[in-house]
């Protein structure tokens, strides 16, 4: 297993594989994003309490549950590069953050328009979109101190620290902001969660959106690292040759 | 699947009053997946023409080293 | 090798005029601001992230938000004008071109200001700019938006002319983070009483033509005696 | 010495004194510079060199004695000195933000109007051509030394002040930097400079000696 594990590491290898994998994956994201966006535009039935902005929730939900899931990838990418000091764990790290960032500012934007029938203001203080809320200044903070430092093994290091510590404080951060909720304001629960009792013409298309924006994810991210590969490896032979050719 | 819920472009552009609302969020949507597929490519595209500005300039710039080099030999 | 005419004095007519050196400056220190990019965002990220803890701590409840709004957003705008300055002339000082600048001919009131300016535009205009958002997310009644925008887009300048002040004291020191901090803070408290009842008596409907006149003045007072003030500090400091 | 200021001489210092914690640097120095003359300082380290130049250009003031220039005292005519002075200290003056280009155009802007084609001139004399629009921090510490060195090319000051300037540079800049100086100086110009390096420069060539604290001259 170990030399596969070091095989991995070696930045060549994985763009030279991701390479060959990266047209399947836009044909996957093509095929899921074409049917789950009709299906969920054109054929889901209005909801009897939110009405058409039931189509939202086909935005917002993908959107917020990968957002959740950068934190943790990119505490995971960070331990690697700090226990094991491998270059190509630090690229991911580096890259999943600007997205990370993207994914949290959509999902705050599609849950407060969301919400803006039902509280009748653009913005509220409720717990979920707060909790998301937070969540972006985290990923902003992690991209301000990569940036702020110039050497790139030292912005390596402070940079997984910092996701290490913030992927921990996520979950404590969901739990107290729904407990400050409740306590201020009990809001009304809209059922943001459609899994729920609803019937599967509503949660299928969704399986089917969520599935289309998690192969946008992984899209975006293996371009995003492709780069970075090249950046750092300019002055290494295959990139010249790969510059004089490209 | 069931049939679309939409008789006519007009009521599907209205989306039940809540144009504004869906439309906003998917333009967004839009927004958001082109942008995060097309900068990955720009930035590779512009680091190439960086860098292959800079072979050329390192190639000149040891011509000039090599260059020097002679006439600084037959100088001494 | 460049041979020139023989080196003579030079007379002080032949120098850049004061304008184009001021114009330099200021592009200057623009184009650094516009190179490090990222560092743009950092106050108007504190300013959005303070602004949202109040809701946290106080209440999300719009009617106990809406009668403090002001005065967070002008705390705030502060404390981001504040922490913002930290870097106005750390970076010449090290790299030696502050020394450049106290060498120049050019007189030295024109080039902290102009530093002061570019500073002024790169971090306390988002902030302005981004005060009407969080106005709305903390419910400010709607006819104190005007009000809010003019007080800050008059107040932050003072803020960071006197914090350059307090900047200029401390380059040289090591750790300048919290004396900054304890040195400026006071100086700027007159702005932030006049800047936040400017906005807390337009929301009950109270005229507030007096509270932008006194702003204006000590507008006008800093933006005359704080750059001589900073012009003669950096000399201290570099000394 | 001449009791009266010397009109001629384009830096005079006269009985300057200066202390640094309890430590007396140097008293009772005095000096001239004229045109057409290269002044080294020398000392031991610690002997005061850098706070001695630093003094002269007016970065330091915290000392006794006047300082004269062409006969008047500086503080009263302070923007003509600085108009005709150009002092590199041990901190470059390099913002490592910035190009090199764009350092010299400021540079420039605050002394004399710069064209660009002198600036790139300036740039390919010292050996940075191709490095133009390169951010500083990407350059090496000799080549960040060898950008505020051209500012000796672009400059039109008579009066160079120059703080151990060879540090950092390779032999082939060094040589160059000594011929540049040698052509200033026979063109009318002073240079005051400290250096460790044993400086071989074919003009008028004088040696200020703080430890014995008294001009020597060995031409």
């Amino acid at each position: 297993m170990w030399l596969w594990f070091s095989k991995l590491g070696s930045p060549r290898w994985f763009y030279e594989l991701s390479g060959k994998w990266l047209p399947w994956l836009y044909a996957a994201m093509v095929v899921f994003m074409a049917v789950g966006l009709t299906w969920a535009l054109l054929f889901v039935p209005a909801d009897y309490q939110q009405g058409e902005t039931i189509r939202i929730m086909y935005v917002h939900v993908p959107v917020a549950s990968i957002s959740l899931a950068c934190f943790p990838l990119m505490a995971v990418a960070g331990t690697i590069t700090l226990v094991w000091r491998m270059k190509l764990a630090d690229m991911v790290a580096k890259c999943v953050a600007p997205i990370g960032a993207w994914f949290s500012g959509l999902a705050l934007l599609s849950g407060a328009i969301w919400g803006e029938p039902i509280w009748g203001v653009w913005w509220t203080w409720d717990a979920r979109l707060t909790s998301m809320l937070i969540q972006f200044f985290l990923f902003i903070g992690v991209i301000a101190l990569r940036s702020a430092i110039e050497s790139q093994d030292a912005a390596a290091k402070a940079c997984a620290i910092l996701a290490i510590v913030g992927a921990i404080n996520v979950p404590i951060i969901k739990y107290s902001v729904e407990w400050w909720n409740t306590l201020h304001q009990p809001a009304s629960r809209i059922s943001m969660d459609p899994m729920a009792p609803n019937p599967p013409e509503i949660w299928v298309p969704l399986l089917i959106m969520i599935a289309g924006v998690y192969l946008f994810f992984i899209i975006t991210l293996l371009l995003r690292t492709r780069n970075e590969i090249l950046v750092r490896e300019r002055r290494s032979k295959w990139v010249q040759d790969l510059v004089r050719k490209g | 699947m069931s049939e679309i819920q939409f008789n006519s472009l007009a009521e599907f552009l209205q989306m039940g009053g809540y144009a504004v609302h869906v439309w906003l969020v998917y333009l967004s949507f839009a927004v958001f997946i082109g942008y995060n597929l097309l900068s990955p490519r720009f930035s590779r595209q512009q680091f190439i023409r960086t860098q292959k500005r800079r072979a050329v300039r390192d190639a000149e710039e040891r011509q000039r080293m090599e260059k020097s080099a002679d006439t600084t030999d037959d100088r001494q | 090798m460049t041979d020139k005419s023989p080196v003579s004095v030079a007379d002080t007519q032949t120098l850049t005029s004061l304008g184009k050196a001021f114009r330099s400056t200021l592009s200057r220190d623009l184009l650094i601001a516009f190179k490090r990019r990222n560092d743009i965002l950092n106050p108007v990220m504190f300013f959005l992230i303070v602004v949202s803890l109040f809701p946290l701590g106080v209440s999300p409840d719009p009617q106990q938000l809406s009668v403090i709004a002001a005065g967070v957003i002008w705390v705030s705008a502060l404390l981001a004008s504040m922490l913002s300055l930290d870097n106005l002339f750390r970076a010449d000082y090290e790299d030696g071109s502050l020394e450049q600048l106290l060498l120049s001919p050019q007189p030295l009131y024109f080039m902290v200001l102009a530093k002061n300016i570019s500073h002024w535009l790169v971090s306390g205009l988002p902030v302005v700019l981004l005060s009407p958002v969080l106005a709305y997310m903390l419910y400010l009644p709607s006819e104190a938006y005007g009000t809010l925008f003019i007080s800050l887009l008059i107040g932050t300048p003072v803020l960071s002319l006197f914090g350059s002040i307090g900047v200029a004291l401390t380059v040289g020191l090591g750790s300048r983070g919290l004396i900054l901090a304890v040195i400026v803070l006071p100086l700027t408290t007159p702005v932030l009483i006049v800047g936040a009842k400017a906005v807390a008596d337009v929301s009950f409907g109270l005229p507030v033509g007096t509270h932008f006149a006194i702003l204006g003045a000590m507008l006008a007072l800093a933006l005359t005696i704080a750059p001589l003030a900073s012009a003669a500090a950096l000399k201290i400091s570099v000394n | 010495m001449t009791i009266g200021s010397n009109p001629e001489a384009l830096l005079e210092g006269r009985n300057l004194y200066c202390e640094r914690d309890e430590r007396v640097l140097f008293e009772q120095l005095s000096f001239s510079v004229q045109g057409g003359q290269l002044l080294q300082v020398k000392g031991s380290n610690g002997s005061g060199k850098t706070t001695l130049l630093r003094i002269l250009c007016g970065l330091n003031d915290s000392f006794e004695g006047e300082l004269y220039f062409q006969g008047q005292l500086i503080e009263e005519q302070r923007d003509q000195y600085l108009a005709s002075l150009l002092y590199i200290g041990h901190r470059s003056g390099v913002s490592r933000i910035l190009s090199p280009r764009e350092n010299l155009r400021w540079s420039g802007a605050l002394h004399y109007p710069i064209a660009d084609a002198d600036i790139d001139d300036a740039l390919a004399e010292v050996g940075l051509r191709g490095y133009e629009d390169v951010p500083c921090h990407n350059l090496s510490a000799g080549q960040q030394q060898r950008v505020s060195l051209a500012r000796l090319l672009i400059g039109r000051a008579v009066l160079w002040i120059l703080d151990e300037p060879f540090t950092t540079l390779d032999v082939h800049a060094v040589a160059q930097l000594e011929v540049r100086l040698a052509h200033h100086v026979k063109n009318g110009g002073a240079v005051l400079v400290t250096t460790h390096h044993d400086l071989k420069v074919d003009c008028r060539h004088d040696v200020l000696d703080l430890d014995a604290s008294r001009v020597r001259s060995s031409v």
